[in-house]
């Protein structure tokens, strides 16, 4: 019988808090920017800092007014903007142009709330430029791209961190300046300690779907990780995710899960959009299949050990090892945020085709998987389009593996008739090969 | 004459009392037309079927030479236009499609016209102009909207209707599913599998125009729609096409001038520039 | 068109682009290594001071659907023609293949070669930054450079001398003065030389031993200031956009029915590629390289100053405007590059406020000649007013 | 297998309703319909002209075996077929029968392409089919055929008088098209026009292909099998030999009958 997760309703409410204050909040400040940025030195400048993210809100946008997100994005088009531009990135210029924005609690507010400032990052080739569109069209705000630079083993690269670092450091001193507010690092490095522990709390939960019966879907994994985008700085997320951790214990101790017919075990490769299709969800759940680990959903906001001597590993970190982490002073505390957001597995793809191949791999045999799912898509060219066909190639003698096209929100250049063939197809090579092993 | 010529002529004048006798040529992808002004009046114009440029430049032209019992040396001017203009060897000058468009809409509609959305069979181009007929600015469609008129006759013949017939079945439903309105291709192939579905074939046929009519849609706003807004091309034919950017556009075009078809607005272009080049000799 | 003394090296230089392959292998055989490189952001200094000839790897221009079987349909279709120039093994005989991480695409086409062409063993990526207007940038490239030094060194086992660096530098940037020199021509009412041959004179440059290249150069300059002019420019075009090394789109701007002179090109295969300087002074060698890549003009997918969000591209794009006195632009970028558009969508206003008419040529493998010819003669009658 | 009995297989494609009909290893005849809009009425319609061809009424039919993708659109009333099998399912089978040696099929359609590689039982192995992009090959060449004025033989025959080599974009029908009208405006002769399309078509079937290893034999089918001027490009693209099926457009129809008694 099907597990009931009770934690849900916090988890929606949170993220609907989040957006409501940035759109309606009086005083304090409005940032904005990628919410793939480190999110602690913005709340070094007080308590009252509300944060819109670029990606979770085109993407809960889209889930929420599938009709408006077609809108914002032909709107960006008809706009100047690049028909093969980030989908994310038009329909959240689409929001700017149209004078207003949609939220997940189902509200549209006319009139664009200006941000204050914009604090985000640049990893793909047009990361940071989606904001520098957007503060040219609000007249000029004043914006703080960080480099990531990206690629394989980046956490463990001094030359990488202190670059990260460095940044973020030269970062607070422009958002002292540019906000005229004195910077408290108490705050900081609370909402630092936050930040990292919510994320390494997210890749335990997500390890947890190593057992069988997996006790998380995909759809329950993406529905779970908003606010860890969102805003994971917080006292409440670093409650709520400890909360759900233990829940989700509870269930494998008891061998319980949301979906506790599982016949296949399927690897995923690609942004959420499986389940926000009804048609290929039914394909799979007819069959039993479900994708119990995905790079996505794990990787974006969630840590775990990376690469140990040349090898990916999928193991979560230990979170006592937050609480014991020295963040004594700013430059400590900046440094091993920088290793945390370096860490990230969506980022270890980028550029780097051996990382993006390890991953894969170490998730296969991890998870135990039955087939590897991939949906490059069609307008990200990060990590979910970069390496995919390649990683086709490789895979494909080893193990059920299809690659077809998806986009994280653009409905038009989804291959909705494809994928639909393909997932068929998927289910029958996973039975055909259960069949010959057997 | 055959369903793919098309010749007509103003009985009433005369040529041999004209003093300029011009003609233009516009080779599209899809069909060739000419046109013959005698003294900036119109006197002839032909429209033939055929996707080979060579032949089809001179096809058009005999088609008129024909029906008026003119010969070639009896023009004083030919200007050649159209994405196959470099076929119309028989030309004394080239004048790009733009300025032709530009030219023959505000022949055609007037001086309120400014902007001019020509929408042939393998290319949609939006062109701002100014009272006079000058093109100012154009955008050309990028390589994923390529197509979109022939598209329409490839559609007709899956469904096994007439290109002239489906435009009209567009209209007659207004709830059906969306289909990918990003390129002929995908619409063509979800149209395909709304089969699987069940779907009505009016409603497929109105999701296929809907689509495409949103695509040229994107073009005109990204171009900036500056009133009035005139429609040449083929695809100015099709009242399904028409009717959805309408809507999408909310604005309506100048409804065609009963006298003037549409399609032969580049050829009257590229004509009444032959007339301004021999005068100027 | 009456036979010019500088025809000869320029046909020259036109042949080494349309046969890079034999151009290196010569070089390989009269004892050099040859490496390969992708991008511009490559510091190929470095290179040279190791005694190895960068060759940029170009495009063949061959209409071919086999890299999408090993990277995605939607990339460009620079970065898949790249890919195929390992794929089809028409580079095995390089020593070494050098990236240095630029745009997602180009880099997938740099895993390709690496992965699935043969040159794992003989490949490096130099990290470098993607926001290059900071000064953690400088840091992180030196070290970054460093790095590849170090690995160069224990390549060759043999170190590389402070005056190794010297050398090459001042090598590379006679090089960069020379093609600045010869643009400069097309800033006169009645240059020399068109725009088409510079280009494809660049372009020669970017896959040269640039001792060869610089000789031929100088040459070349000397003839051309001897010889008469050309009769005065009518319409001036200037080209801006992403990798362009199909030099029929140039050649095509001077076959119009109209007149027309091609007087700058901004991409990274012509002036994004020389139009800096490695400052010679300074001591510390590979800070120098940092800091004159720095100063190039960005490419857009790095273009972004913190602080105020702006685009440092455009101050050149507005500068090169002011000296070159264009009529019209044409905007010239690969069908899927994400970063150009996000810089056309920014720029077309610009350049409505400065009244100079543009259009928009999306760049694929193979190119619609007609199509092209009737886009660029539009832009020639807009800006000639024509009308009947 | 099946004494005796007689089968009938139909193939629903997105353009074409294909029906065969069999007697143990004896193929007796065949009809290939539209599809159109109304897939019921046109299996019907195919199976009746089948069973007239042939001489023998639809009561002597042991079974009826769809697949294509619409075989689950004529499950039921009036046709009650006895089962239905997958595409790629009926093309291993299909394949197989037509050439015991055969280890993969290609299969060109008028909207999808595929290729199936199966073992000497002809079960399934791998699959791989095209992307979106790659959407409407058939569809494409009948419709370039007819804009040059000829059938899809024709087409075929005039990509072979080629003399000189050109190309178009490599992306999608939409873009080869284009260019197809592009090169014609330059003047370039036809023949030359129709041979780089044909190419552009076999450049994207291959490019698919090759992202699995592919088992031979190499077998090509559908109805695009049937140009010499597309098939002869294969070998070099693959690096492999293939050959051409009998009856190309029929591999799923004979393949639904394979598998009457047993797809999977």
């Amino acid at each position: 019988m099907a597990y009931t997760l009770t934690t849900w309703k916090e988890f929606k409410n949170y993220q609907n808090t989040c957006y409501r204050n940035y759109l309606y909040a009086s005083k304090g400040l409005r940032c904005m920017g990628s919410t793939w940025s480190v999110l602690a030195p913005l709340k070094g400048l007080g308590e009252d800092i509300h944060i819109i993210g670029g990606e979770p809100h085109a993407a809960s946008t889209a889930g929420t007014f599938p009709e408006e997100a077609r809108e914002d994005i032909s709107t960006a088009e008809k706009a100047g903007l690049g028909f093969h531009s980030c989908s994310y990135l038009k329909l959240f210029v689409g929001e700017v142009v149209r004078d207003k924005i949609a939220i997940t609690d189902g509200t549209i507010k006319e009139g664009y709330p200006k941000p204050d400032l914009i604090w985000t990052t640049h990893l793909c080739s047009q990361h940071s430029k989606w904001y520098q569109e957007v503060s040219r069209r609000l007249g000029g705000i004043p914006m703080y791209p960080i480099d990531m630079v990206g690629g394989g083993n980046a956490e463990k690269d001094t030359k990488i961190v202190n670059y990260v670092s460095y940044q973020i450091e030269e970062g607070i001193r422009w958002l002292e300046r540019v906000t005229g507010r004195e910077f408290s690092d108490e705050l900081f490095i609370k909402a630092a300690r936050n930040e990292i522990k919510v994320l390494v709390l997210w890749g335990n939960i997500c390890a947890l779907n190593r057992h069988a019966p997996a006790p998380l879907d995909e759809r329950r994994l993406i529905a779970l990780f908003p606010p860890a985008v969102v805003d994971r700085t917080t006292d409440q997320t670093v409650r709520m995710y400890e909360t759900l951790f233990e829940e989700v214990k509870h269930m494998v101790e008891t061998g319980q899960s949301v979906v506790p017919d599982q016949r296949y075990r399927i690897v995923y490769f690609g942004i959420a959009h499986a389940y926000g299709h009804p048609e290929m969800a039914r394909i799979l759940r007819d069959a039993g299949a479900e994708i119990v680990a995905s790079v996505y959903t794990f990787g974006t906001c969630g840590n775990f050990r990376g690469f140990v001597n040349g090898k990916w590993s999928w193991e979560p970190l230990d979170p006592s090892w937050v609480d014991e982490l020295d963040l004594s002073t700013r430059k400590k505390a900046i440094i091993e945020l920088a290793k945390i957001a370096l860490g990230w597995p969506t980022w270890q793809g980028v550029r780097s085709y051996w990382a993006l191949e390890s991953m894969a791999r170490a998730m296969i045999t991890e998870y135990k998987a039955d087939g590897l799912l991939l949906a490059p898509s069609r307008s990200c060219e990060t990590d979910f389009r970069n390496g995919y066909v390649g990683i086709q190639r490789i895979f494909k003698g080893e193990i059920p593996t299809i690659e077809y096209d998806s986009d994280q929100v653009d409905v038009r250049k989804m291959d909705l008739p494809g994928a639909q063939r393909k997932t068929e197809l998927f289910v029958h090579l996973m039975e055909a090969r259960k069949r010959r092993s057997a | 004459m055959n369903e793919h010529e098309y010749v007509s002529m103003n009985e009433w004048l005369d040529w041999t009392r004209a003093k300029a006798i011009v003609a233009g040529v516009d080779v599209g992808a899809v069909s060739s037309k000419a046109v013959i002004l005698l003294d900036r009046q119109l006197y002839a114009f032909s429209q033939v079927k055929t996707r080979m440029p060579k032949e089809s430049a001179f096809k058009a032209i005999n088609a008129v030479l024909a029906k008026t019992h003119l010969k070639l040396e009896n023009i004083h001017y030919i200007v050649g236009t159209g994405c196959g203009s470099m076929q119309v060897t028989f030309a004394s000058k080239r004048v790009t499609e733009i300025a032709c468009g530009a030219a023959g809409a505000v022949h055609i509609w007037g001086p309120s016209v400014h902007t001019v959305l020509d929408a042939g069979g393998q290319s949609c181009k939006v062109i701002h102009c100014t009272e006079k007929g000058r093109a100012t600015d154009f955008l050309w469609n990028d390589k994923c909207a390529v197509g979109i008129g022939r598209s329409l006759e490839t559609f007709a013949d899956l469904v096994k209707k007439e290109v002239t017939e489906i435009g009209r079945i567009a209209l007659q439903s207004d709830s059906f599913p969306k289909i990918s309105d990003f390129c002929v291709v995908y619409t063509q192939s979800e149209a395909l599998d709304l089969i699987r579905s069940k779907v009505p074939l009016e409603q497929v046929i109105a999701a296929y125009h809907y689509a495409m009519a949103k695509r040229i849609s994107i073009l005109v706003g990204r171009s900036g729609l500056k009133k009035d807004f005139a429609i040449i091309g083929g695809v100015a034919k099709n009242p399904g096409i028409i009717g959805w950017l309408e809507s999408h556009l909310k604005v309506n075009r100048l409804p065609p001038k009963p006298e003037w078809d549409p399609l032969f607005t580049t050829a009257l272009g590229a004509a009444l520039f032959a007339d301004a080049f021999y005068r100027w000799q | 068109m009456v036979n010019r003394d500088s025809d000869t090296i320029i046909e020259r230089l036109r042949s080494i682009t349309k046969d890079p392959y034999e151009y290196g292998k010569s070089l390989q055989a009269k004892g050099h290594l040859v490496a390969g490189y992708m991008c511009t952001h490559v510091p190929e200094e470095i290179l040279y001071a190791a005694g190895i000839v960068p060759v940029r790897i170009l495009s063949s221009h061959v209409s071919q659907a086999m890299t999408r079987s090993y990277m995605h349909e939607t990339y460009c279709s620079f970065s898949h023609d790249c890919a195929y120039q390992g794929l089809a093994h028409h580079y095995d005989f390089l020593d070494l293949i050098v990236a240095s991480s630029s745009c997602i695409h180009m880099g997938e086409a740099f895993n390709v070669w690496v992965r699935f062409a043969g040159f794992q063993g003989k490949s490096f990526l130099i990290p470098y930054p993607h926001i290059i207007e900071t000064k953690p940038a400088v840091a992180f490239m030196v070290e970054s450079f460093g790095e590849f030094k170090q690995f160069l060194e224990k390549f060759l086992k043999k170190s590389i001398t402070h005056d190794d660096l010297e050398g090459a530098i001042k090598v590379y940037n006679h090089t960069r003065k020379l093609l600045k020199r010869l643009w400069e021509f097309l800033r006169r009412d009645h240059p020399p030389i068109t725009g088409p041959e510079i280009a494809a004179v660049t372009l020669a440059s970017q896959v040269m031993d640039k001792q060869e290249c610089n000789q031929l150069l100088e040459q070349l300059i000397q003839r051309i200031e001897a010889e008469p002019c050309k009769e005065p420019s009518r319409v001036r075009l200037m080209v801006s956009g992403g990798a362009c090394d199909d030099l029929r789109i140039f050649d095509l701007t001077e076959h119009l029915d109209h007149t027309v002179n091609l007087i700058f090109i901004d991409s990274c295969t012509a002036a994004r590629y020389f139009w800096f300087e490695v400052p010679e002074e300074r001591d510390n060698k590979l800070e120098a390289i940092a800091e004159g890549y720095i100063n190039r003009i960005p490419c857009p997918a790095k273009d972004n100053v913190p602080g105020t969000g702006e685009k440092k591209r455009f101050r050149f794009i507005q500068q090169f405007i002011e000296e070159f006195k264009p009529d019209g632009v044409a905007l010239l970028y690969q069908r899927f590059c994400s970063p150009q558009p996000m810089d056309v969508v920014a720029l077309k206003p610009i350049l409505n406020k400065l009244g100079i008419p543009s259009i928009d040529l999306e760049l694929d493998t193979t190119l619609p000649v007609t199509q092209f010819r009737a886009q660029l003669e539009a832009l020639i009658e807009i800006i000639k007013n024509v009308v009947p | 297998m099946n004494k005796g009995k007689i089968l009938a297989g139909l193939d629903l494609g997105h353009v074409n309703t294909k029906v065969i009909i069999i007697r143990e290893q004896e193929i007796l005849g065949y009809v290939t319909v539209p599809t159109g809009f109304d897939v019921v009425a046109a299996a019907q319609t195919a199976l009746n002209n089948a069973l007239d061809n042939v001489g023998i009424s639809c009561s002597e039919l042991a079974g009826i075996v769809a697949t294509g993708i619409f075989r689950d659109m004529i499950k039921g009333p009036p046709l009650n077929i006895t089962r239905t099998i997958p595409e790629y399912v009926a093309d291993a089978k299909g394949a197989l029968f037509l050439n015991k040696n055969s280890r993969t099929v290609i299969d060109i359609g008028g909207n999808i392409q595929k290729a199936v590689s199966y073992d000497q039982d002809g079960n399934l192995l791998d699959v791989i089919q095209n992307d979106k992009c790659a959407d409407g090959l058939g569809i494409f060449y009948t419709t370039m055929a007819k804009a040059f004025g000829v059938n899809e033989q024709g087409l075929s025959e005039l990509a072979l008088k080629s003399t000189k080599h050109v190309s178009v974009a490599i992306h999608c029908a939409a873009s080869a098209e284009s260019e197809a009208i592009d090169l014609m405006c330059q003047g370039i002769d036809i023949a030359d026009v129709a041979d780089a399309l044909t190419r552009f078509i076999v450049e994207r079937v291959a490019a698919m292909c090759i992202t699995m290893p592919l088992e031979p034999e190499i077998v090509v089918a559908g109805g695009l099998a049937k140009s010499k001027a597309l098939i002869k490009y294969f070998p070099v693209l693959l690096k492999q030999d293939v050959s051409v099926l009998n009856l190309p457009e029929y591999l799923g129809a004979i393949g639904a009958v394979m598998s009457y008694d047993g797809g999977k």
